[in-house]
């Protein structure tokens, strides 16, 4: 159902998104509000300045490559302490910190495989392992957790479908073993 | 009877019996029970939907069609939409299709749950031949043409050699594959005596098109002569009479010819006694033991030239069969 | 349609050379965009992106997108495992005792390393740390080629022991002459041993496990069956869980051997190690590239895109065998 | 462009002028074959589509001319099936598939948006020489022993068959990464680079199908790689996943298959929605009826198009219950569909309607799709759908939906946006000839199948019982119909390419963006990026005919 998310959501973030975007690459366009949509191919004077408007550096966009001043200058208008720029940049310590979680569940999940928890249970409990580690990866290496969400609802989106996929098949094909098995038993059974 | 048996000796085209139905052919057993009418529920209610639409399209086109650019028509002012059209033509359809649902489950389900009391016949496919096994007071029988009793449920159990297929008789409004590695089934229980063709639905290759069969339903009675008939002629059958009558029932001449040219497999013609090379091995000469070894382990020795696409025989073919098939070989020089 | 190019071939003579690709990157018309600020500021940024963070954003879509992608090409393997899994449970028990586990979680500890440096190398490209950055990139890179050369030694043992995929599938040793079957389950190791060498003498003529559906071939003969002892469930257990005798019903003196689908795991196995090795083949291709791109100290705030989305992959790169590594090599 | 030193290149886009567009912007060889422009790209695309279109065709005449009468007729057995195989693998790989997205739409989609390019567009290029690759593949099974499975692949036969397999597969597996790199960059584009103004509701409908359309390439197309590449792989060192022999199973195989390739079809289909939603108010000069409604009921079908891939299994040894699940969601896409149907016919009421060739096509659209669609429903109905299955009805259904509907939404885009992509115009009399003829040859073809279907005729045969014959030659009568109406517009807009009037910037009136540019368009597209501030369909009243030009102008101009 996920799939359907992005349709409801999508009139009020996309706009939102899209207008965040314009707001910060150029000053907020003239004002048509009630006008009717015009349809000359060549541009009025007040959409010319406007062009012309949007060529001008804004006073917090980074004026050259490189360097710290693109990145102060970005400090400037988000509150969020670790953005750097474009992006959210990763503290190292936290880096760290991950890495040595993930280090020690994939030694918990070794060890636990010399526990007897059922046929089934020791592979849940190595797949909820799995998906744990996978998380940590995601959320932090992968920045899903400062990223916008739109990205984190495409890459669940690709797990539903995985899930859809697998699962589907693999009911289907778990009604007819029995069917597989009558055959084998006939054919090398009996005969 | 004489009649039937020369018919398997020389397979004809089945013939389609003629229908009273413009669009179905004609309706012989109790599975087209729950497909007949919805079938022709569905023909109308699309011919009045279709022509709804159409009538609309071009009274459209006709009524508002624009005189010229030049005259600088502008549409009329109408609404952009409307709820009460909308939700009308979204809930009308949705109540079709869900009854359409119901009933094509309905439908499905009953051409899925053969009756318990179903009498159980196998079809075996393989490229290009249908076969029937029937049980015979003594052994077993196989034929080529698939032999029911009028109103008796049948389940056919249907299994491949090779490739997929699928059983399809549309007078009976029913159809499935035979998907190698396992049995699927299905059933049908035959209401008007006579012969109805058989095909195979499923793409398995060159001679696809002519994989077909018959349904000959018996009236009442007879079938039970027909069997007991059947399977004392194939008992009694011994030598390269045998062979000859397995030749096509077991659906060798669908790639062995008996006429010296080469098909999907050697012709039979002179074939014993041949030098034959072989495919990844030294060459030999045919004998009653290279025979009998092709039939059961197909692919181990395989004359040069030829793809190693034969099925396995073993447990299809008695002592007696492949003795017989043996002979028939020699006596084709 | 070839109308437009055959119009432009004739007139080529007289025209200005083809489009140049001066700087490597979407350069095509940096002309026209000379008078703008934003563009000239920023070498890295493509003429039809208004800013550096719409180019980031675009790319970051891209790039997300293409790892859905990529779920979803594994997605296909991921069925077939669960499928295989769910029916012939056995043919994983019997297979796993030949999977080497220190290695695979070697591994897995080398690429959540490099995960950590690709991670870390994505934070250099953002400051403009130039040289962390190009060693944090070395250092994932070095990861891989350690990621790889433990395949190789996996793949080598594999290919060596003759467990290859599908119809090649002719392992030299049977599991219960191996260590890791031994060690855990030593009596019934010792059980299938003497089942193994009952069995040689019943089928001395014909040539053992020749075809793959040679489980169930042969009945017992009761008169050599009755040699054996009723085994006991330590002895018998580890044997029925993979696959190597038929359930309980039948005799379970009547046969051993391999279960009948061993070659489809294997199949899997390679198939699934073997797309994911790809996979980062392709990526230290492209951390090679990143590494050319950093020494020219192209990265910096207003353009790391690039090093970001390598590193995006890469984790994807991780994350995957992060479920590959219990699903093939930590079977109970 | 070549170098900034150019004083001609320093000058654009001001004072370039009118002249200046993307075709003659840049010459040589080298400057199509290394183009990273959309619109070029999207050329070079519809050239090689249409060539395989060709291509195509000329394998369905030839299967249609075989089926003349039963038996041979003009070829054996294993030629008339690697006629089929090659006629559906190219159409629905190489044509239907790319055709409107990969055609129309990477000419179309920048403009629609008012963007310079799409977002990447050195993708864009590797998609165009994926697909040209992938057409290699298939054209080196096809000179070598041509592939015999059906385009389907269907396992264990592809994996067994003698003939050569292995290119034609592998061409498929590299022309799905062409078409996922298309449905990418389409996505991204279409979020990143909508210009100010251009909210999500105001995006024209073409967009809001190439989006749906992208999704459904993004999500499926890769599992269709990973099938066709395990099947490569079964059939080399026989894997065992698939083949019975070897303890595989087929069936799984086609879960596999139509995972991809029934939200394929929608794939092939939802673009052309995307066509007769332009075309229609444009043609009929009125606002689109239920815009919202149009717009997201194509994601709603790209969505349930995952959910049903079961529904070509139901006589393939499926269980019931997966088989009642996906018959229940089958049904819950006829919904949208019709509904779209009823808007489009509602938007001609009470407008104002051109009969050109673009509308033409339109219409045959609605028509052609109507009948295509209603027969799907035929085949959803379960108990139904074991009766039809794998006959002529099946094959009737979807030519009607992908040849009749996606075909011909593409030459009714390919009519309504050469004077934009070319800059001239095609001669209407012969356009309009041309469709009615392909209306007519194709309702003579498939119409015909549909009857051979219900009587139980299967599909794929070579040879057939002689009752059959009359509606088989009656169809393959139509095919060459439809051959001569094809041959007819090709040589109209062939013609037009170089003898064509020069077409105004806006020669039917149209309000969305890409009419606002010069035709043929410059090299970035508008001189100046035009405003949004109304709906996508609004203003067809601000507009004026001007004869002189043959175009519209704004009023206030």
């Amino acid at each position: 159902m996920s799939e359907d998310k992005p349709v409801a959501d999508k009139p009020e973030a996309e706009p939102a998104e899209a207008a965040e975007t314009a707001a910060s690459s150029s000053p907020p366009p003239p004002s048509h509000d009630g006008s009717v949509r015009t349809t000359e191919t060549t541009a009025t004077k007040e959409e010319r300045s406007h062009l012309e408007l949007s060529a001008e550096p804004k006073p917090d966009e980074p004026k050259r490559n490189g360097g710290a001043h693109g990145a102060a200058a970005a400090h400037t208008h988000d509150a969020h302490g670790h953005d750097h720029g474009l992006a959210h940049t990763m503290p190292i310590p936290l880096l760290f910190g991950v890495l040595v979680a993930l280090l020690v569940l994939t030694i918990a999940t070794v060890a636990v495989t010399s526990i007897d928890l059922g046929a089934q249970g020791n592979l849940i409990v190595a797949m909820a392992i799995a998906t744990v580690k996978a998380a940590l990866v995601c959320t932090f290496f992968m920045h899903l957790l400062w990223d916008k969400k739109f990205n984190l609802v495409l890459f669940l989106t690709s797990v539903l479908f995985l899930i859809l996929f697998l699962s589907m098949t693999t009911a289907d094909r778990g009604e007819n073993q029995h069917a597989i098995d009558e055959y084998r038993a006939l054919q090398l059974g009996v005969k | 009877m004489t009649q039937l048996l020369a018919l398997l000796a020389e397979p004809t085209l089945p013939k389609l019996a003629p229908s009273d139905s413009f669009w179905l052919p004609v309706d012989a057993s109790v599975t087209t029970r729950n497909i007949d009418w919805v079938w022709d529920f569905l023909v109308w209610i699309s011919v009045l939907t279709a022509l709804a639409i159409f009538v609309a399209m071009f009274h459209f086109v006709t009524k508002y069609k624009a005189k010229s650019r030049a005259a600088n028509e502008h549409a009329e002012k109408s609404a952009e939409h409307n709820t009460a059209l909308e939700i009308t033509w979204s809930v009308l359809p949705l109540f079709v299709v869900i009854a359409l649902f119901v009933w094509g489950f309905k439908g499905f389900v009953d051409l899925r749950t053969p009756p318990k009391d179903a009498m159980e016949l196998h079809a075996n496919a393989q490229k290009w031949k249908w076969t029937f096994d029937y049980q015979c007071a003594r052994g077993g029988l196989t034929d080529d043409t698939l032999h029911v009793p009028v109103d008796r449920p049948v389940r056919m159990l249907i299994s491949s050699v090779d490739v997929l297929h699928a059983l399809y008789i549309p007078s009976f409004r029913t159809k499935m594959d035979a998907v190698p590695g396992r049995y699927t089934d299905m059933w049908f229980q035959a209401t008007k005596p006579g012969e109805y063709p058989i095909f195979c639905a499923e793409y398995c290759g060159t001679s696809h098109s002519d994989m077909l069969s018959r349904v000959v339903v018996h009236p009442p009675g007879e079938y039970e002569t027909w069997l007991k008939g059947a399977c004392e002629k194939a008992d009694s059958l011994v030598g390269p009479e045998r062979g000859k009558k397995l030749y096509s029932q077991q659906g060798c001449e669908t790639c062995h010819t008996i006429d010296g040219t080469p098909k999907i497999g050697p012709t039979w013609k002179g074939l014993f006694g041949k030098t034959e090379s072989i495919t990844g091995g030294p060459a030999l000469k045919v004998d009653e033991n290279y025979l009998r070894e092709s039939m059961m382990d197909p692919t181990a020795k395989v004359v040069q030239g030829f793809a190693p696409s034969m099925p396995t025989y073993k447990g299809k073919l008695s002592d007696k069969d492949i003795d017989g098939l043996i002979e028939y070989i020699k006596t084709l020089k | 349609m070839a109308e437009p190019s055959t119009e432009t071939q004739a007139a080529a003579k007289a025209a200005a050379p083809p489009p140049a690709h001066v700087h490597g990157h979407d350069d095509h018309g940096h002309g026209h965009e000379a008078h703008d600020p934003i563009h000239a500021a920023n070498p890295h940024l493509a003429h039809h992106f208004d800013t550096p963070q719409q180019q980031f954003d675009a790319g970051k879509l891209g790039i997300w997108l293409f790892l859905l992608t990529e779920v979803l090409f594994f997605a296909g393997l991921f069925c077939a495992y669960t499928v295989y899994r769910a029916m012939h449970p056995e043919v994983f028990v019997y297979a796993h005792y030949f999977l080497d586990t220190k290695l695979g979680a070697l591994n897995t500890c080398v690429l959540l390393i490099s995960s950590l440096t690709a991670a870390w190398a994505v934070r250099n490209a953002q400051l403009a740390e130039k040289k962390a950055l190009m060693l944090n990139i070395v250092i994932t890179i070095a990861c891989a080629f350690t990621f790889m050369c433990v395949k190789y030694v996996e793949y080598s043992h594999k290919f060596h022991d003759g467990l290859l995929p599908g119809k090649a599938f002719q392992p030299k040793e049977q599991i219960w002459e191996l260590k890791s079957f031994r060690d855990k389950h030593p009596e019934a190791a010792e059980y299938a041993e003497k089942l193994a060498k009952l069995d040689e003498k019943k089928t001395e003529p014909a040539a053992p496990g020749a075809a793959p559906g040679g489980a169930a071939a042969g009945m017992a003969e009761p008169a050599e069956a009755e040699k054996m002892e009723r085994p006991t469930e330590e002895e018998l257990e580890p044997l029925l869980a993979a696959g190597l005798v038929g359930p309980r019903s039948l005799d379970p003196s009547a046969h051993i051997s391999r279960p009948r689908m061993a070659h489809v795991f294997f199949g899997i196995y390679f198939f699934m190690t073997g797309l994911h090795g790809f996979h980062v083949l392709i990526g230290i291709g492209i951390w090679v590239w990143m590494l050319l791109k950093a020494a020219k100290g192209h990265f910096g705030p207003n353009y790391f895109g690039p090093v970001d989305f390598t590193a995006l992959y890469w984790h994807l790169v991780d994350l995957i065998w992060i479920y590959l590594f219990p699903l093939l090599y930590l079977i109970h | 462009m070549a170098s900034p030193s150019t004083t001609a290149d320093a000058a654009i886009p001001q004072t370039k002028g009118a002249d200046d567009n993307y075709l003659t912007h840049d010459k040589g060889f080298a400057s199509w074959a290394f183009t990273l422009d959309h619109k070029r790209i999207g050329v070079m695309y519809l050239a090689s589509i249409l060539t395989a279109f060709a291509l195509g065709g000329f394998f369905a005449l030839a299967v249609r001319t075989e089926l003349w009468t039963p038996g041979e007729t003009i070829m054996k057995h294993d030629t008339y099936n690697q006629m089929f195989t090659l006629h559906g693998a190219i159409m629905v790989f190489l044509v239907i598939i790319p055709g409107i997205p990969a055609g129309l739409g990477n000419i179309i989609l920048p403009l629609h948006l008012g963007a310079k390019d799409v977002a990447f567009p050195k993708l864009n290029l590797a998609s165009y020489y994926l697909w040209i690759i992938g057409c290699v593949c298939m054209l080196t099974s096809l000179a070598t022993n041509a592939v015999d499975t059906g385009w389907t692949f269907y396992a264990p036969y592809s994996t067994t068959t003698q003939t050569n397999v292995l290119p034609a597969a592998f061409g498929a597996f590299i022309l799905g990464f062409s078409s996922i790199f298309t449905g990418l960059n389409f996505i991204v584009t279409i979020h990143k680079l909508r210009p100010p103004g251009m909210t999500f509701f105001r995006m024209p409908l073409f967009v809001w199908a190439l989006y749906s359309t992208a999704l459904i390439q993004v999500l499926a197309t890769p599992v269709i790689g990973i099938t066709l590449l395990m099947m490569m792989v079964e059939r080399v060192f026989g894997l065992g996943i698939f083949d019975p022999a070897l303890g595989g199973d087929p069936v799984l195989f086609q879960h596999f298959f139509w995972f991809y390739s029934h939200p394929a079809v929608y794939i092939m289909i939802v673009p052309a929605f995307g066509v007769v939603s332009e075309i229609i108010p444009t043609f009929s000069r009125k606002r689109l009826f239920g815009y919202q409604f149009i717009a997201i009921s194509s994601l709603a079908i790209a969505f349930l198009g995952f959910l049903v891939w079961g529904h070509h299994m139901f006589t393939s040894g499926q269980s019931v219950l997966a088989g009642t699940i996906f018959s229940a969601i089958t049904f819950l896409i006829a919904i949208p569909t019709a509904i779209k149907i009823f808007n489009w016919v509602s938007t001609m009421y009470k407008g104002r309607i051109h009969l050109d060739t673009p509308m033409l096509y339109a219409l045959a659209f609605l028509w052609v799709f109507t009948i295509g669609g209603l027969t799907g429903v035929f085949l959803a109905v379960m108990g139904v759908d074991v009766h039809l299955h794998d006959t002529y009805f099946v094959v009737a259904h979807f030519h009607y939906v992908m040849m009749g509907g996606a075909i011909t939404a593409f030459l009714g885009g390919l009519h309504y946006w050469f004077p934009k992509a070319f800059g001239r115009m095609y001669d209407e009399k012969s356009g309009r000839i041309g469709a009615i003829i392909v209306f007519v040859g194709l309702n003579l073809t498939f119409f015909p199948q549909f009857i051979l279907g219900s009587r139980g005729m299967p599909r794929r045969y070579y040879n057939y019982l002689p009752e059959f014959q009359g509606l088989h030659q009656l169809s393959t009568i139509g095919a060459f119909t439809l051959g001569i109406g094809f041959l007819l517009t090709a040589v109209s807009l062939g013609r037009a390419l170089k003898n064509g009037k020069k077409a105004p910037n806006n020669p039917w009136g149209a309000v969305t963006l890409e009419w606002q540019t010069s035709s043929p368009p410059p090299y970035y597209n508008f001189h100046t990026p035009p405003p949004v501030t109304a709906g996508p369909y609004d203003g067809y009243e601000d507009l004026v005919y001007d004869e002189k030009i043959g175009g519209y102008v704004s009023k206030k101009a």
